[in-house]
């Protein structure tokens, strides 16, 4: 049986419950992109892509696929009214230049100084893909992660100091995670609201770094 | 929903602080910003530093600021225009400071800052005057020199048409720096001609998407101002 | 009269040589100059570095002209696609070099090449593998790292439309790396959907000016391929 | 009586003669504007404007002019078919790019290695306008100066080595002057040819650094 914890709809609807109207949000490749569906319609949020587009809209329904218009993950998508087209350093300099508000990450590891690891699994891997992830990580005004809370044979995501090669350093300031949302703060991983079937004394164990409780909710 | 437009220039000038860098769009008399320069006045803000190609022609836009007192010093690549008087009694009294960088270097440096490149090297101004004390390296057998990003804490520029999302266009040779200040100021604030409904801009012509702009102000709203 | 069109595949490709570096835009499916690159096997150029932002898919455009042995190393963001096959198996095996680059840095690397930059610092990659024994510095206060320019002797671009002038503009995420590839060599070389009239095109919407393009192949000349 | 030379239409006329179909060529401020006027109608040479103009045109009729249409030098023009407008991050990118074939500009004076003045009277001028000419200078494919031989009162302007500040070093490669088109050469000035009525003595004499007449020609 598996332990109880949020689905990954449940995560993406998290986060999106906490973007404000009106900020720029960039959403990584896997699970990030299930944010899109989260934001309530009445809510103006504009999504971009790396591959040179603001105003990114859902997914066009089947048979209406434009070949001409992909997101970074290389799936169709649609242009919401006001959106724009443009290449790809302008589409960088967006990001590099601090005008993303929020970017969304999926993870390997996040360490409590808010390092973040989620582009190549070794030391040894000789080709991973990095795409933008460095660009984002280092470039966005916040950077959030989507993970797993541990892997999946229970191995803590969220550590001390990451093992993996870096994207980049002392970035993360929020992770969404199955079990719990913890803020990385200048003290640490600190406990914003946690799944209530998961108790605390349990999160803490499967936390790789010290979790700070205080008076957390839980949902 | 989200709505950039402001139907008034107090409203869009707010928030502007004292000793403020602002960036002003526009090259000659095109695509100044003049609604919202002028209106600085009354804003009040004081000792500015304001980064522009020129610095102002006869009474109006800048060199109106200028007259006012408001500027402590200028950034530009081109101080001397026919008609500059504002500045050069100014700047001949010793009441104003003046930083000359090269016109490229400028947009270069405009660029960099929107694009969170904080220093770049250039081979524009190696070995002369403009040059003189800053960091040189030689890359590949030729000299260049190393020059930092510009940012702004307000860019005022003018735009042809905007919708509510902040989207701009320009027109003709009215793009200049309008299109790079745009996006290298904390507070974009655009003066435009035009304000349609959004979905009205076609998205393959938006020369500034609405991510580097903050405000924008009709110039229907200069009718007010006369009122 | 300026005709930078040609009306074969051979013209567009002539003087292409052993060991050139070929920038080749798209991002996906989208924007790959494939008859182009598909091309260049026939045409025969060997010891190729490639720069673009993945490693090829399928068996088609760079994947096919990877398999024909042509490209002895390709410096890329994301050579790792669905489909990448044939250079995950020549990489493997030894037979291809790889330079892997951030996506960010790849573009601004190529823009900085465009225009006259020849290096640059930039946040992305600090403190990471990537940036291993590269030249660092503390600039206000935070850590950045020094990249160069990254030229290409050719470029091979898709354009929607272009005129004899070779002005192009793109068809909505079609833009991607090939507007800032075309700034980035030599010789670039675009295959066009569509190729119009001189002044068909409006001025305001042109992405990618004559200046920068060098030959116009219409993809009307696919069929001739085909035939 | 003036002594013999070319008018400045005479000069633009030279200039232009030597600019092949197809050459993306910017006029600097002042007498270079003249060269555009005198390129033949059935030959394309795009001109380019710094401040965001490919393909510029010539001057408006009287009452045509558009005021959303000027050039670097603020004058009204107009647009050739197959032009195109761009920002001044663009417009600058084209020129430091190497990607302009020629820029001709005026001079104070020229060193015999290319050295360029152009922009500043003197190291005491304190609010000298350089606009984009050492951009132009540093950047653009070949640089031609289009001068007078001498200042009014006859100190030459082909000199040794510049004393007015510099523009940028070594990057003139041609000066046509009233009197002379001359080549600037690893080996210093070289006489391409010369007004009839000047006499290669007094050509030299009013150059204030060897002038090396060889067989050019006189036209």
């Amino acid at each position: 049986m598996s332990p109880p914890g949020w689905s990954r709809q449940e995560m993406a609807a998290k986060v999106a419950a906490d973007i404000p109207e009106g900020w720029y949000v960039n959403l990584g490749i896997g699970i990030p992109t299930l944010v899109a569906d989260a934001i309530p319609a009445d809510r103006e949020v504009v999504l971009h892509s790396e591959n040179g587009l603001l105003g990114m809209g859902p997914a066009p329904a089947k048979g209406q696929e434009d070949p001409w218009l992909i997101n970074a993950g290389k799936q169709h998508v649609t242009l919401h009214k006001g959106g724009a087209f443009f290449h790809h350093a302008d589409s960088f300099a967006m990001i590099r230049g601090g005008h993303i508000d929020l970017c969304v990450l999926g993870a390997y590891e996040v360490a409590r100084n808010g390092d973040l690891a989620n582009w190549a699994t070794s030391e040894a891997d000789a080709a991973p893909a990095v795409g933008g992830a460095m660009d984002l990580a280092a470039g966005a005004k916040r950077i959030w992660v989507m993970t797993e809370h541990t892997t999946r044979d229970g191995t803590p995501k969220l550590v001390e100091a990451c093992r993996y090669p870096l994207t980049a350093l002392g970035v993360v300031t929020r992770i969404y995670t199955n079990f719990a949302v913890i803020d990385v703060t200048q003290h640490g991983f600190v406990l914003r609201n946690k799944h209530a079937g998961m108790a605390i004394a349990d999160l803490k164990r499967l936390t790789g770094a010290p979790l700070h409780a205080g008076d957390a909710a839980h949902v | 929903m989200i709505d950039k437009s402001v139907a008034k220039v107090e409203q869009a000038l707010a928030g502007i602080e004292d000793g403020a860098t602002i960036l002003v769009g526009g090259f000659g008399a095109v695509g100044q910003p003049d609604l919202l320069i002028e209106s600085l006045i009354d804003q009040g803000a004081r000792d500015l530093t304001i980064v522009a190609n020129n610095a102002g022609a006869g009474q109006v836009g800048l060199a109106k600021l200028m007259q006012a007192g408001r500027v402590r010093r200028i950034v530009c690549s081109f101080p001397r225009s026919a008609g500059s008087v504002v500045f050069e009694a100014l700047f001949r009294a010793g009441k104003i400071e003046l930083d000359i960088v090269p016109q490229g270097t400028l947009a270069e440096r405009l660029r960099a800052a929107g694009a969170g490149i904080p220093a770049f090297f250039t081979p524009t101004a190696y070995g002369t005057r403009l040059a003189r004390d800053k960091e040189t390296r030689e890359i590949g057998g030729r000299f260049y020199v190393l020059e930092y990003a510009l940012p702004g804490d307000v860019a005022l520029v003018e735009a042809w048409s905007a919708d509510r999302w902040g989207n701009l266009t320009y027109q003709k040779s009215g793009r200049n720096f309008n299109a790079v200040m745009a996006t290298a100021a904390k507070l974009t604030i655009a003066q435009a001609h035009h304000v349609v409904e959004l979905g009205a801009l076609d998205p393959e012509t938006i020369v500034t998407p609405g991510i580097f702009v903050h405000r924008v102000l009709p110039l229907s709203a200069r009718k007010e101002l006369a009122a």
